[in-house]
């Protein structure tokens, strides 16, 4: 549990110098110093136990079925690591509070940095490869942030996203490795992975996961290829690239490879992989760092140079060389550490960084002189500091690894490594602190202790471990070089090894480096002056574009162009269709063809040639509206052919609403359609639209033909109509009663569609372009004088209670004949819609006014009601019942409950078609027409008059 | 009872409405005819803001006959016409005719029996209603047309509305 | 000999239609097609009629009647439509 | 008479793919409509189609059409009509905020 | 008969037409009211997921009728999973509708909400395959409504296209379903399931057609290429809350694929075998790739948020297309994720452009008001939208990937490249909208705190950090809902279907 | 059945036929839009009455089953065949025809279709 604590500690207090920040810096310094000091004293206090060489571990289970656990252990190379994220963690934030400005957010500084405090925590500590994932990602994103920090700094922004891209690219990649690891092992606990090296070797699958664990290891620790990132990243304020781009997160990596050293390693894929890149990495790194003028750039190179160095190392696959990759790591971690910071105190005191620009500081900030000396000399190697002892042992430890059967490559290349380290270790100090003083520089002066506090304590460390390294640093070196090894680790390490190669190869690059130093004028003069890739440009090279392309793509495909979205759709859903089909057997129908009259030949015809043409005459609205119509009546008498005259009433009904509605539509929108489309566009759309009419025509053909598998479910509807549902109407008694539900949803739907209606008239209604045009409206048609033409208003006098009559027939009737509310409703909807058109919209309402939103809503409540007066008899939701009543002298009638469902239908139609229409009406009263106060226009005395 | 029934015409023609849906006259039939006959002129009423004034229940029947008999004899002539009359020969003309009727009912009737009538279709009224615009599909004697729309039927009319 | 008149009756009608047709498609002006429609849901009513005495029933009169009712409302409307440009004003 | 149901259905589904495929509201909706009469004839038929039978329960042994279709062809129209009702609305608003009855959004106002 | 199956669906249908009735022009009256309905749905929904966790499968038979012969509602796991994650956004939505006041710039926004959530758990609960259509289209109409509540020209247009898209989508439906009982002659799905299992061989042309048109509607919901077109624009145009409140509606095809071909078409059936998972994994991938293009190539936040939607539907159909019931765990679990984080991502952008004015991602603007706490929420959100550790979004990338195993070369590549492009996408945006806008000097206009709004965005983050932090029981659940939807038959055997004769 | 009835039933639906295909055939026959406006309205109402009044016949004599619902489709073509007729006729005047073809109203009103002084009142947009 206290392993999880630890990890816990730092992403439960990140929250506190947010808050803490409102109580001053100094307290939100305070807490997050006091939270990384808990959580240093928690790890301290398990130190005896894992240097002794136990393992502790903490099990919690999270997401067991996936063999995800919050698994916590700690060995020694946890210890090492936890206990350099933490400690130096502790420096950074001392160090942070001097160095940022006032107005620097500092809360959310530390709550970055507490963050990804826990996420390096986490990392280390973690027993399970997919834990390890998590925090692993969580290092990229808070690290992000943290890059990110100076907002306004434009280097920051694209910093921060570079280190995202780059190291979410490696992380990606090894959640794929890790996945694949852990399918070879059947866990993803690492104790358990630790365990199957044999396994993991053997499997078809170790390369890919070791190239992609080595591709996330690569990127976070800025090797060789991937090492551009890091320079960038030093936009972030100088505290966070201390901590995370010298001491922790590029170390991770490493950290990575040493954890899992024991079943990657030792394989000559690994060497070549590894080994080679770090070599490289070394090389190239140190050669470009000393050419680099900015101090936290020659850092920043130097850094990548020595993670290279160490996977190099690790690379070697050999106990001695993964102990010296330990040791390195440990060293590097202190002077860098303390680098980065004298860079920052420089940069604070001078406000540059700029080498060309320093120089001759070492009166002015002597503390800091002294600090950068001493850090520096073990950066290049000069005995006795720690760097010297690390450096010494990988030299010894290349000179005798054969490279590809060259025995001589890998020592001249580590050694030409080494010698740049020293060259641009001795310019880092000397450029700055050696040589006159510079007049432009501003009054340069040592800062308070509290900025030079941190590094000095490094320092001091530097030179502890370099003179007795065998009392401060080899118990934890053996601790962590045995948990990365596997084996027990005894280091002994000395200053003096005799004149090995290692030491001459230390000679030449010593003695190299300042000849290289020397020279470095006219070198730099050469380095300018060869072209050479230029990381930002490259990544920016790969990424704008792919973005300009991604945008390209997407802007072209999602362009608003619905015709193609529907041609697209179409072809594919044509497509699928055939496929299917093709692919499972048909055994074509065989029923008899119904035999065709002439008649109904005559109709078909009809349907076809009206098809054929509104798809030829479609431009002319009107017209095309008018054989719309046609069609409908021609489904209509159809359905009343083949035996369906519910569906002809209902289809007929719902035609004459609709073509009202799309004619007041129809008068606000051009009468015509302009000729746009190309030949070769309506060829295209021939194609698609034959082949979609064939295909539609071809499955109701094959269906047709063939008789189902099984008895159809609605013989239980004709066999129970009558008994059970109360009617002879079968299609009826399905609608309201068997599936009842069904038309529950169908008028909801009719509700909502006057509602939504409703709702767009008000926002066009509104002051706005569409309020606009209205009020400037002008008719694109000549009118004629008469509005309500006298015989209209007269005939409908009669005809609407007709009307309505034959709508109260149609409702009653419906159980049992054709008919029901919907078409009742529809009747009666089109009675009043003749109304309307008859005296006028403004007439017609002031007379009788209709509260249409109730009638809608009455409707639903009184269908829903009619389905939940079912619960009080104990029974589901549109249970009904019937029964015969019998008023003598009358002859016995039936009353269903189902009727007040199909009521509730009868008013919801209503509602909604006249909601519907008269929201229409409102728009064309906007647009300047006129209200009339008399039924008809004709001069008569009859009612009011004008 | 003239609020109960604001136009009896109406609810006799529901009534017989009613009857004639339902396909059948049994007692049921009957009563719910009566109530529907009376409520749905009530909830209509306010669209037939006037009261219409008609008396002479023979002179109505009379002139129902006459108007059917005019009707058959309509589709004859038009149909000869039609199949046998070469367009080059046909004589359409347009034809006014002023009005006496004032009542609307009155006025509309006229028109559709016009329309419905031999050769002659009502296409316009003018604005102030004291004239009807006809249409003849054959009319050598244009005016003659007029007198007898005015005689056959106006009169008998006005004999009806008051 | 009715079932000879049907047939008489129902070829009439049904070419009627197709005349309907023909005038819907081309004609010189908007009101013709109108008429042209209208004319067609008369025939249609007519042929509904026709069909419900070949079969012995009266299940299709309500379809009937409603095609009166819908041809007239959306005749009256297409012309409202070419007078006024609302129909409903 | 199978065929002629099957090629009507074919018929209105190419125009109405045809109309649909048109750059402006007016004809898309009408594409649209011819569509929904396809649909329904295709439902409809998908019972298997009769002639001459009874359509409600006249208690004999006759064979019926089949009326669950029907009623789902009931329930097709009529949320076809609310559905076409709306997007007439639609189009027209967009018409009177835009002064544009096209379709597609090719002035680039859907990438912003 | 257990009513309260039937409840999530009367309580909506009768509250919205009460709204309409009495309250309609007194929005405080329909805040309350639209509040507490929600409120009431979440609880009972609440109330069903357990009922579902204790019981098999449970039926509600409408109007009394016998199964296969009326409609039947199907109370189980997986339907009240639906409820409970549409509950739970819609009140979220809700709340943050009346705390920025989006509520009051249109009519009828709750009696259209309420109808919407109506339309949501009836599709969730049918047990019928022409009533899944009929909720389909409540469900959909409402949605139009909602999307351009508040009316406005570019909304209008893309409104216009949305109906028009799903109309053609309906149609579809209803091709398919005509189909689908013209070759089996029934509708409910238990019933269905036994007779497509015991189809002649004769007929297993026509039913595969009827499998892949219903398949291509619920593609067409489900946003996957190349049915996807409607989404962007739809999602970008719409008001904020509703474009969050959308995120669920994607997710209905989802379910309903999820429901039909594991129910109906299960991989073993003779006629149609691996044919839909075969169809859908190449979409699906080839939509998680548009998606993540769309996020880098966005050049509005809205649109960004939208194809993060599409990009998610993409990974959540791969999952989806296993149909084993490790990879429908996997599935569901992302499917709840994705909800979530998608609802509040949609929240988020409407947070900022309402305070910037403005969608593009191309300039920078002045700073906004409440930038830093909006930019740590965007933050956080983009994290689980991306599928980035610590939240839910990696865990559910992780079970999938786990799941997909076997198509380890397709599958994951196209995965983890997609989610590189996203993360690298929602950085860019991020850092243009709150970074970048840092370099202009001036401040912040003022703006009212809307604790209300940010109070939904807060839960919404919430809910997603809980999915993360109980994956473990959460995930239990949904492999016992994988189990119960891969084995069909106690599903079936609560339909009580007569013996076929 | 008697023969007379079959005879009567017969004769109707022939002629009923006839005038019915007249009626489609005079649309298409006659020269212009007014005249053709003659023949349908006419014709149809006929055809249509022969064809209601057969089936009438029909149900009563032959089936035995007594109809007259026929009559209410009759009733409603005769009512409602002028305002259809009319209001083609005043789309065609609208469209197609000067004021100057017209014969003078004889009245101080201009024909109505024609006439713009009728019922104008003030546009109310506020509603
Ligand atoms: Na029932
Ligand atoms: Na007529």
């Amino acid at each position: 549990m206290s392993l999880a604590l630890i990890v816990a500690l730092p992403f439960l207090g990140a929250f506190l110098p947010g808050l803490m920040i409102r109580s001053g810096r100094n307290a939100c310094a305070v807490s997050a110093g006091a939270i990384t000091s808990l959580a240093l004293v928690m790890l301290g206090l398990h130190a005896p136990a894992v240097l002794r060489g136990e393992v502790i571990q903490t099990r919690i289970d999270w997401l067991p079925q996936l063999g995800l656990n919050a698994n916590f252990f700690l060995d020694g190379l946890g210890l090492l690591f936890a206990g350099l994220i933490l400690g130096i963690g502790l420096l950074i934030i001392l160090y942070a509070r001097f160095y940022l400005d006032r107005r620097d957010p500092m809360g959310q500084f530390y709550t970055y940095l507490l963050l990804f405090q826990g996420a390096m925590v986490g990392i280390v500590l973690s027993d399970n490869i997919l834990l390890l994932l998590v925090f692993w990602e969580l290092t990229s994103l808070s690290s992000f942030l943290l890059i990110g920090y100076w907002k306004h700094l434009p280097e920051g922004r694209q910093g921060a996203r570079m280190a995202l891209t780059v190291t979410g690219m490696g992380g990606l990649a090894m959640i794929a490795g890790m996945l694949i690891l852990g399918q070879i092992v059947g866990s993803y606990d690492l104790s358990v992975i630790l365990q199957n090296k044999e396994a993991i070797q053997a499997s078809d699958w170790y390369l890919p996961a070791l190239i992609l664990i080595l591709l996330g290891a690569f990127t976070k620790s800025a090797q060789f290829p991937f090492h551009f990132w890091l320079p960038h990243a030093m936009a972030a304020p100088t505290p966070v690239s201390a901590y995370l781009h010298s001491a922790t997160m590029v170390k991770a990596g490493l950290f990575l490879m040493a954890r899992l050293w024991p079943v990657l390693a030792g394989t000559p894929e690994w060497f070549y992989i590894v080994a080679t890149t770090g070599l490289v990495t070394m090389v190239v790194a140190a050669k470009i760092a000393l050419f680099k003028d900015d101090l936290k750039a020659l850092l920043a190179f130097s850094t990548v140079s020595h993670l290279g160095l160490i996977t190099m190392l690790l690379g070697f696959g050999t106990q001695a060389a993964a102990t010296v990759a330990v040791f390195h790591i440990i060293n590097h971690a202190t002077f860098k550490a303390a680098l980065f910071m004298v860079a920052g105190i420089v940069d604070h005191s001078t406000h540059t960084r700029d080498l060309k620009l320093l120089g001759g500081l070492r009166r002015a900030m002597p503390i800091t002189f002294a600090i950068t000396t001493i850090a520096a000399l073990s950066m290049a190697g000069i005995p006795p500091l720690n760097g010297f002892l690390s450096k010494e042992l990988m030299l010894e430890e290349a000179s005798h690894t054969v490279w590809a059967g060259i025995p001589w490559l890998l020592p001249v290349l580590a050694t030409i490594g080494a010698l740049f380290s020293v060259a641009y270790s001795f310019r880092f100090l000397g450029h700055t602190f050696l040589g006159q003083p510079r007049s432009q520089l501003d009054h340069p002066h040592d800062p308070s202790v509290g900025l030079w506090g941190a590094p000095a304590f490094l320092t001091l460390l530097v030179v502890l471990i370099g003179l007795f390294p065998m009392l401060s640093a080899a118990w934890l070196i053996d601790a962590a070089a045995s948990a990365v090894t596997g084996e027990a680790v005894a280091v002994n390490i000395y200053h003096w090894h005799g004149f090995t190669a290692a030491f001459w190869m230390s000679v030449i690059a010593i003695l190299g480096g300042f000849v290289l130093l020397m020279l470095h004028a006219p070198l730099n003069r050469l380095w300018l002056a060869t072209p050479r890739p230029e990381a930002k440009r490259i990544f920016d090279g790969i990424v704008e574009p792919l973005a300009a392309l991604a945008r390209g793509l997407t802007q072209r495909l999602h362009d608003g162009a619905l015709t193609r979205y529907f041609a697209i759709a179409t072809v594919a859903i044509v497509a699928a269709g055939f496929a299917a089909f093709l692919g499972g057997a048909h055994s074509p129908g065989l029923r008899p063809e119904t035999p065709v009259e002439i008649v109904p030949l005559i109709g078909w015809f009809l349907l076809i040639a009206s098809a054929a043409a509104i798809v030829s005459f479609h431009r002319n609205r009107l017209l095309a509206l008018v054989l719309v119509g046609v069609i409908g009546l021609i489904v209509s008498v159809g359905f009343a052919y083949l035996a369906a005259p519910d569906l002809a009433l209902t289809q007929i009904s719902v035609e004459v609403v609709t073509v009202i509605l799309l004619l007041l539509a129809l008068n606000f929108v051009p009468k015509t359609t302009p000729f746009e489309s190309t030949r070769l566009r309506r060829g295209r759309d021939g194609v698609i639209a034959t082949l979609a009419g064939l295909g539609s025509g071809a499955l109701i053909y094959a269906l047709m033909m063939r008789d189902s598998a099984f008895p159809s479910i609605s013989g239980y509807h004709l066999a129970n109509a009558k008994t059970e549902g109360g009617g002879t109407n079968v299609v009826n008694v399905i609608l309201v009663d068997f599936r009842g539900y069904d038309t529950f949803g169908e008028i909801v739907v009719l509700g909502i569609a006057a509602l939504v209606i409703f709702a767009l008239t008000e926002a066009i209604l509104r002051a706005g372009p569409a309020n606009d045009r209205l009020l400037t409206w002008v008719q694109d048609q000549r009118d004629a004088g008469d509005r309500h033409p006298l015989m209209l208003v007269v005939a409908t006098r009669m005809v609407l209670p007709v009307a309505i009559m034959v709508g109260v027939y149609i409702f009653l009737r419906g159980h049992n004949e054709p008919g029901g509310g919907f078409i009742a409703g529809l009747v009666v909807a089109i009675a009043l819609v003749m109304q309307y058109m008859a005296s006028g919209f403004a007439w017609t309402e002031a007379r009788q006014r209709v509260d249409y939103h109730a009638l809608i809503a009455a409707g639903v409540l009184i269908a829903g009601a009619a389905g939940v007066g079912a619960w009080f008899t104990g029974t589901a939701f549109l249970t009904s019942d019937f029964g015969y009543v019998t008023l003598p002298p009358l002859a016995p009638f039936e009353l269903a409950t189902a009727m007040i469902f199909d009521a509730g239908v009868f008013l919801t139609v209503l509602g909604a078609v006249m909601l519907a229409l008269a929201s229409i009406s409102r728009i064309a009263l906007r647009a300047g027409e006129k209200v009339n106060t008399a039924p008809y226009d004709t001069d008569l005395p009859d009612g009011e008059v004008r | 009872m003239r609020r109960l029934y604001p136009h009896p015409y109406l609810s006799l023609t529901l009534f017989a409405v009613w009857l004639l849906l339902v396909n059948g006259y049994a007692l049921g039939s009957l009563v719910f005819a009566a109530i529907l006959a009376t409520i749905i002129p009530l909830l209509t009423s306010a669209y037939w803001p006037n009261r219409m004034e008609v008396r002479n229940l023979p002179a109505i029947i009379g002139y129902i006959l006459l108007v059917i008999w005019d009707i058959i004899v309509a589709n004859v002539v038009v149909a000869k016409i039609v199949l046998f009359k070469p367009n080059s020969q046909l004589q359409p003309a347009w034809v006014t005719i002023p009005i006496d009727l004032r009542s609307p009912e009155a006025i509309t009737l006229l028109a559709g029996t016009i329309t419905l009538t031999p050769g002659t279709v009502t296409s316009d009224i003018s604005a102030c209603g004291r004239s009807l615009l006809v249409h003849c599909l054959h009319a050598p004697d244009p005016d003659a047309v007029r007198d007898e729309i005015k005689t056959r039927y106006e009169a008998r009319l006005k004999r009806i509305f008051r | 000999m009715i079932e000879l008149a049907l047939t008489f009756a129902f070829s009439c009608f049904g070419l009627a239609l197709l005349f309907n047709l023909w005038r819907i498609v081309s004609a010189p002006g908007v009101p013709d097609r109108v008429l042209a429609l209208d004319t067609m849901v008369i025939n249609m009513i007519a042929l509904l009629v026709l069909y419900g005495i070949r079969q012995g029933t009266g299940v299709n009169f309500e379809a009937a009647l409603l095609f009166a009712m819908t041809g007239f409302v959306s005749t009256v409307a297409y012309c409202k439509f070419m007078l006024r440009g609302y129909i409903i004003e | 008479m199978e065929f002629l149901v099957a090629s009507a259905v074919g018929v209105l589904t190419g125009a109405g793919i045809y109309l649909i495929l048109r750059l402006r509201t007016f004809p898309v909706i009408l594409g649209l409509a011819l569509l929904s009469y396809a649909v329904n004839v295709f439902i409809f038929a998908s019972g298997r189609i009769a002639i001459g039978l009874p359509p409600v329960l006249s208690y004999d042994d006759r064979d019926y059409s089949d009326p669950l279709t029907q009623a789902l062809v009931l329930t097709a129209i009529v949320i076809s009509f609310g559905m076409t009702a709306v997007i007439v609305m639609m189009a027209l608003g967009s018409f009177l905020e835009t002064g544009d009855d096209g379709i597609d959004m090719t002035d680039g106002e859907d990438r912003r | 008969m257990n009513h309260w199956i039937i409840a999530p669906v009367i309580l909506p249908a009768l509250l919205a037409p009460l709204i309409v009735l009495g309250m309609r022009n007194d929005l405080v009256l329909q805040r309350v009211f639209g509040l507490a309905g929600t409120l009431a749905l979440l609880l009972i929904s609440g109330g069903l997921l357990y009922t579902a966790s204790v019981n098999p499968p449970e039926v509600y038979f409408l109007g009394n009728w016998p199964a296969p012969f009326g409609i039947v509602l199907v109370l189980d796991r997986l339907a009240a999973i639906m409820l409970t994650l549409t509950a739970f956004l819609a009140l979220m939505v809700q709340l943050y509708a009346i705390g920025t006041g989006w509520d009051g710039r249109g009519k009828h926004f709750h009696a259209l909400f309420q109808f919407q959530l109506m339309g949501l758990c009836g599709a969730f609960l049918t047990g019928d395959a022409f009533n899944l259509f009929v909720f389909f289209e409540v469900l959909l109409i409402a949605s139009y409504g909602l999307m351009i509540h508040g009316g406005g020209r570019d909304r209008l247009r893309a409104g216009v296209q949305y109906v028009a898209y799903n109309l053609l989508g309906s149609t579809l439906f209803l091709f398919g379903l005509a189909t689908l009982y013209s070759v089996t002659g029934t509708l409910n799905m238990a019933d269905l399931a036994v007779k497509v299992a015991s189809l002649p061989e004769g007929d297993a042309a026509l039913i595969r057609v009827a499998g892949v048109l219903l398949l291509l509607v619920f593609a067409i919901k489900g946003a996957l290429v190349p049915l996807h077109f409607w989404l962007p624009a739809t999602y970008a145009n719409a008001p904020g809350p509703v474009a969050a409140l959308f995120a669920v509606m994607t997710k209905v095809g989802a379910y309903a694929t999820l429901r039909l071909y594991s129910l109906v078409f299960p991989p073993d059936t003779p006629a149609t075998g691996a044919l839909f998972g075969d169809l859908l994994l190449p979409a699906a991938l080839v939509t998680l790739a548009v998606g993540a293009l769309g996020v880098l190539g966005a050049v509005t936040l809205p649109r960004l948020v939208a194809f993060a939607a599409i990009a998610s539907m993409g990974t959540l159909f791969i999952a989806l297309s296993g149909f084993t019931a490790e990879s429908t765990a996997a599935t569901l679990y992302y499917l709840i994720h994705s909800t979530l984080a998608t609802g509040a991502l949609f929240l988020i952008a409407d947070l900022v452009q309402a305070r910037r004015g403005d969608s593009s991602l191309r300039h920078a603007c002045p700073p906004i008001a409440q930038q830093g706490l909006i930019a740590a929420l965007f933050f956080a959100t983009a994290i689980a939208l991306a599928g980035m550790p610590p939240l839910s979004g990696f865990l559910g990338k992780l079970l999938i990937l786990d799941a997909t195993r076997d198509n380890l070369t397709t599958v994951w590549p196209t995965i983890l490249v997609t989610s590189l492009v996203i993360i690298i996408g929602f950085s860019r945006a991020g850092s243009q909208l709150f970074w970048k806008s840092h370099a202009s000097p001036a401040d912040p206009a003022p703006r009212a705190a809307e604790p209300l709004a940010f109070t939904a965005v807060f839960a919404l983050l919430a809910a997603l950090v809980a999915l993360t932090l109980l994956a473990g029981p959460v995930t239990a659940y949904l492999q016992a809902t994988a189990a119960e939807l891969m084995d069909g038959a106690a599903y079936v055997a609560a339909n009580r279907l007569p013996e076929l004769p | 059945m008697t023969l007379v009835t079959e005879i009567l039933i017969s004769v109707l639906l022939v002629v009923a036929g006839i005038f019915g295909i007249v009626g489609s055939f005079g649309l298409l026959k006659l020269p212009d839009p007014m005249t053709r406006l003659h023949a349908p309205t006419k014709a149809t109402t006929i055809g249509i009455g022969g064809v209601l009044i057969a089936s009438m016949l029909y149900f009563g004599l032959v089936a035995d089953s007594f109809s007259w619902h026929e009559i209410l489709i009759s009733l409603f073509l005769f009512l409602t065949a002028p305002i259809t007729a009319n209001f083609i006729a005043k789309a065609h005047l609208h469209r197609e025809v000067p004021v100057s073809e017209l014969p003078p109203t004889g009245t101080d009103r201009a024909w109505a279709t024609y006439d713009h002084d009728i019922a104008e009142t003030a546009p109310n947009r506020n509603l």
